[in-house]
């Protein structure tokens, strides 16, 4: 027998909301399977088994908030004997009056966590709804203007709480240093343009996935970029989880792609495609949010041109990539317009010192003038 | 025409779920009002090619800019 | 100026004015002339008017409803008096299959410009024959409008709005209201008939009724307010068309309701108001809907057990904290 | 047996009974071909009834009558196109095909209905009269129905309220001796309708209903009573209804026999054998008005055939009367 915890999904996270359980006591799990769905500051996770088993008994109900390693399941691990009968099944149902529901949705707070309300039969009423509003946006009052009211204004406060959180952290104990390199990406889009020329519109591949595929490659090169800092020392990671950042309305969130250097081109564009998709509709997994040992951010062919990133602790590294555009560049002497994006590299001076950060952007650089080898 | 144009915006909101679409604006780039990234733009333009049965060459990207845009480009590519 | 009058006085100025003013109107019932009415609204109007134009019918009640069909259907005004609306079930037929129909039957060509006055509702110990609602029933009817003038500005008003009216007319006239009083202007006159009215503000619980419960929602609503709710009470005045905006715009305030209705609550007309909260206001709503009704029993005599038949301003107090007081 | 009237009037008579069996006759083919729907209920036999009362009105007068009510609209001069549009449903119809066969009005010609509750026409006409009594002195309301109205209250209560109050009401019992398949003496203790008229002291008698002179003289004497005194007068038409009571009706509750013994008194038959006889009408007369006649009746289904169906979007029309109309 073995109590499955709150899991921590992310080094700001204090503790969790249980949204909605999928399993119930009496169901087999595999390793991967999702168990429940975790509401953290920033979004809902669905959180994974981390073995085979059977759920014994579910241990804190939805709309509970407990901190992070507070056992909330018994899982019996397959193999060991039964403890006790499975006890009866959790009523999902949210009682709720029909305003209120209307209400929540205004005000961006999430009746399931109201628990039992106040109305007929514990039914949540609009009242409770707005209390329960009230109290999550009164640290904000002092500290800044109320944000401009609207759906999800709860979840975006949530969500730049741990931003907030996450980036002071970085920036109070990461010594930065940051390195920027002009890249031609002539070849690569060219390259890259032939490629999809042949394709259906499903297969094509985007720039960035270019990018991200010479990042992954290159970490190969100077690994000290990619893990964590933690209890004073540099964890090189083996595996290169690249954190995506993607911007949401609520903020921004960076997802990881496992395994990203080991993937062929089409499967990075699938996996991106997936991740953002899923991302947009909050069904992200709980790994996903804790995973990545590296973080990359585009700001997009209509972003700025270049991009000097805080990076998210624990990681020790964050590539960012700026606007793709025409620049004039000295080529054999000549100055051409090409194509050209400026790559920047924000690192840890505790793990990593400027001269391999320049390796590593060279690298990229490298990697970019020879797409066909990636 | 609206029904297109419904339909499109339907499109857009499976992609980026957080739009209302009453604020979305025909005449204004989707992918800054929207906040939506090439990604997400991709996405929408294949949801675009399968729900009308458009091939769209990567060079015709740049017609779906707007929800005008979208809606003359799916009409004219139409029969 | 004005002056203090019954809701019985009202009803008799009323006719008076409506058979002053206009040589087509007539009033015929049993026992309007010499009797005086039933409940003393008519009395002394045939010595004004005559014999011809306050007519006394025998106990034929499809008899003479229909003869008021067709007197209207002829170019004259009848307003036909219907001792209760129990005696009115022995002319339903002219009611629902001639006075509803015969203008759509017609393809339009026939008005029926007709007024019917019902006395209705219990609390006088007349038993189970004399004392029921069956408001709801005409106001399933298409073709026809219903109204229950609940104050007395209304029963002074609503009679010569209906007479107006180039459709069947059906007013209900609880016995319970008779005796109200009211300080009416001397020139009160008609009044408008196509909207429900709020009777007293409020901001945490609509009570809903008409007619005769009327005056129990305003005595709940002021105990209401001694225990801190703020109930707002609406008085639907017509039942049909029933005046669904001023309903939804009363619930979307308070967010509550209980609708109270002396019918008995089984396929009562407080159904059908609760139904158009939900297919309307669903979202409004942060409680559960309440209906007060008569309990399921034909209406005792007996005096405690009348009572306890009856909607109360009790049950409806309670109703209504139930749902308010869980905020 | 009548004397006979002039000529022309013969003619006039004969043609319109002649009109009102052939206009019947096409119905009973539409039904079967589905163009007409609903319950039909056909006046064959009964003609010389409408035709006899109805020729003898003023415009003034106001008519209303049951189901079997197309030769008393017909007489009444309502459009032939106007009544077999409604039957068909459409717009044109003289009910605006709200109605349908049961439910014929035609106010411009003061044609009130088309009741279709037995019983339930008799205190609207005395209403009406009312109406007319007060607002046109001398007019007076006419009064179609069946003897098995008798059995109902309504047609008591009606009797004593147009004696009681003196109304200019002609009530017309088109007695044809089945209430559907219930014969009368099978439904009345007291089988001589116009005597219940009478407990009601109400003038009252009986009239052969399948002799149109007889229905006309009546119905003179009655009109004129009614226009001197105002007071209500009653006749009771002995007929027979020669087709089943309805479209739907198998004729279980008769013998054949009985059928055509009636069918000898055949009002057109009897009333043409008596005006041939007297040299007033012949063989070139009739088919003269049967072309017109037919003629008359594939103009009405062209025109049926043709009109318009109402939009749906109207569904709610005539319910009430619409805000600020006159």
């Amino acid at each position: 027998m073995s109590d499955f915890n709150m899991p921590s999904l992310g080094a700001d996270m204090d503790e969790g909301e249980i949204l909605a359980w999928k399993v119930k006591p009496g169901d087999s799990v595999r390793k991967g399977d999702v168990l429940l769905e975790v509401d953290t500051s920033k979004a809902a996770f669905d959180v994974e088994a981390d073995h085979d088993g059977v759920v014994e008994e579910i241990l804190v109900e939805p709309g509970r908030k407990v901190a992070v390693g507070t056992p909330i399941a018994r899982i019996r691990q397959t193999g060991e004997a039964l403890a006790k009968p499975a006890p009866k099944p959790v009523a999902p149902h949210l009682r709720i009056t029909p305003l209120a529901r209307v209400v929540a949705k205004d005000l961006g707070v999430d009746p399931a966590k109201i628990g039992r309300g106040t109305g007929i039969d514990g039914a949540i009423t609009r009242a409770d709804v707005e209390r329960a509003a009230a109290k999550h946006e009164e640290p904000h009052v002092e500290k800044a203007p109320p944000p401009p009211s609207g759906a999800d204004k709860s979840k975006r406060e949530g969500l730049r709480d741990a931003i907030a959180a996450a980036m002071s952290r970085s920036k109070r104990e990461i010594p930065h240093y940051y390195l920027s390199q002009t890249i031609d990406l002539e070849p690569a889009l060219n390259w890259l343009e032939k490629l999809n020329a042949g394709r259906p519109i499903t297969e094509r591949i985007l720039s960035p996935v270019l990018l991200l595929k010479a990042v992954a490659h290159a970490i190969w090169e100077v690994p000290e970029l990619n893990g964590y800092w933690t209890d004073g020392a540099l964890n090189q990671s083996e595996s290169v989880h690249l954190g995506v950042a993607i911007s949401l309305h609520s903020g921004v969130i960076a997802p990881a792609i496992h395994d990203a250097d080991d993937m062929s081109l089409e499967q990075l564009m699938a996996a991106l495609a997936d991740l953002v998709q899923r991302a947009r509709h909050g069904t992200l997994k709980a790994s996903e949010m804790t995973d990545s040992t590296i973080t990359v951010t585009n700001l997009g062919d209509r972003g700025p041109e270049a991009v000097y990133g805080v990076i998210y602790p624990p990681q020790v590294a964050l590539v960012g990539f700026g606007a793709v555009m025409s620049r004039a560049l000295v080529i054999d002497g000549q100055l051409v317009a090409r194509r050209s994006v400026i790559a920047t590299l924000s690192a840890d001076h505790r793990a990593s010192d400027g001269h391999r950060g320049g390796l590593f952007l060279r690298a990229i650089a490298r990697l970019l003038e020879h797409p066909e080898s990636l | 025409m609206s029904e297109l144009k419904d339909t499109i915006v339907g499109l857009l909101l499976k992609i980026a779920p957080e739009v209302d679409a009453a604020e979305i604006k025909p005449d204004v780039d989707l992918r800054d009002q929207l906040d939506i990234d090439s990604m997400d733009h991709l996405n929408f333009v294949i949801a675009m090619a399968k729900q009308f049965g458009l091939e769209i060459p990567e060079k015709d990207y740049p017609r779906l800019t707007t929800l005008d845009d979208c809606v003359a480009y799916v009409q004219s590519h139409r029969h | 100026m004005s002056r203090t009058l019954s809701y019985r006085e009202a009803l008799h100025d009323a006719h008076f004015q409506a058979l002053s003013e206009d040589p087509r109107v007539f009033l015929v019932g049993e026992d309007v002339n010499c009797y005086g009415g039933t409940y003393a609204v008519s009395k002394g109007l045939a010595d004004h008017f005559g014999a011809d134009r306050v007519i006394d019918a025998p106990l034929s009640e499809s008899g003479f409803v229909g003869a008021g069909i067709g007197a209207a259907m002829g170019g004259l005004r009848p307003i036909v008096e219907v001792m209760t609306v129990n005696f009115s079930l022995l002319a339903l037929d002219q009611i629902v299959n001639a006075a509803a129909t015969l203008r759509h039957m017609s393809g339009g060509q026939i008005s029926v410009p007709l007024v019917i006055r019902m006395a209705m509702g219990a609390g006088r110990q007349l038993a189970a024959q004399h004392s029921h609602s069956l408001e709801g029933w005409y106001a399933h009817v298409p073709g026809l409008r219903v109204v229950a003038p609940a104050t007395v500005a209304d029963a002074r008003g609503m009679l010569l709005t209906a007479l107006a009216d180039p459709d069947p007319v059906i007013i209900f006239e609880h016995v319970g209201l008779l005796a109200l009083t009211d300080e009416l202007p001397d020139d009160a006159g008609a009044v408008e008939i196509d909207h429900a009215a709020v009777r007293r503000e409020g901001s945490d619980v609509s009570l809903i009724t008409w007619g005769g419960n009327l005056p129990k929602a305003l005595e709940a609503a002021r105990q209401l307010e001694a225990a801190g709710i703020s109930a707002e009470v609406l008085d639907l005045r017509t039942l049909r068309p029933l005046d669904d905006a001023a309903i939804v715009a009363s619930v979307s305030k308070t967010h509550r309701a209980v609708v109270i209705d002396e019918m008995w609550k089984t396929g009562s007309f407080a159904a059908e108001v609760c139904t158009r909260i939900m297919e309307q206001a669903f979202f409004e709503l942060d409680a559960p809907l309440r209906r007060v009704c008569s309990a399921e029993v034909p209406i005792p005599y007996a005096r405690h057990m009348e009572l306890a038949a009856l909607p109360s301003v009790e049950q409806i107090v309670q109703a209504a904290t139930e749902i308010a007081r869980h905020e | 047996m009548s004397t006979l009237p002039d000529q022309a009037r013969c003619h006039a008579l004969y043609r319109q009974m002649l009109r009102i069996r052939r206009f019947e006759e096409r119905c009973g083919e539409l039904y079967k071909q589905q163009k007409i729907r609903g319950f039909l209920h056909l006046y064959i036999g009964e003609e010389a009834i409408a035709t006899g009362v109805i020729d003898r009105l003023e415009p003034r007068d106001v008519i209303s009558a049951t189901y079997r009510e197309h030769g008393h609209a017909l007489v009444r001069g309502v459009s032939m196109r106007a009544i077999m549009a409604e039957m068909y449903g459409k717009v044109a119809g003289c009910s605006r095909g709200r109605g349908g066969s049961m439910h014929l009005f035609d106010v411009q010609r003061g044609f009130l209905g088309g009741h279709a509750i037995v019983g339930a026409g008799l205190p609207i006409a005395v209403g009406l009269a009312m109406a007319r009594k007060r607002l046109d002195q001398g007019a007076i309301s006419v009064c179609f129905f069946g003897e098995g109205a008798a059995a109902e209250g309504e047609f008591h209560e009606a009797l004593n309220l147009a004696a009681l109050w003196e109304l200019p009401v002609l009530f017309v019992c088109e007695n044809n001796g089945y209430a559907m398949g219930t014969a009368l003496a099978r439904s009345e203790s007291q089988t001589d309708i116009h005597l219940k008229a009478q407990a009601y002291k109400i003038r009252a008698e009986v009239v052969d209903g399948m002799d149109v002179l007889a229905v006309d003289e009546a119905a003179q004497r009655a009109i004129s009573a009614i226009r001197a005194d105002l007071k209500p007068y009653f006749l009771e038409c002995r007929t027979y209804r020669f087709r089943p009571h309805s479209m739907f009706d198998p004729e279980l509750y008769r013998e054949q026999a009985e059928v055509s013994e009636w069918k000898k008194k055949d009002p057109l038959l009897t009333f043409r054998a008596q005006c041939e006889t007297a040299g007033l009408l012949d063989e070139a007369a009739v088919q003269a008005m049967e072309q017109e006649i037919a003629s008359e009746i594939e103009d009405a289904v062209q025109f049926s055939e043709q009109a318009e169906w109402e939009a749906e979007s109207d569904l709610l029309k005539d319910v009430y009367t619409p805000r600020g109309a006159p």
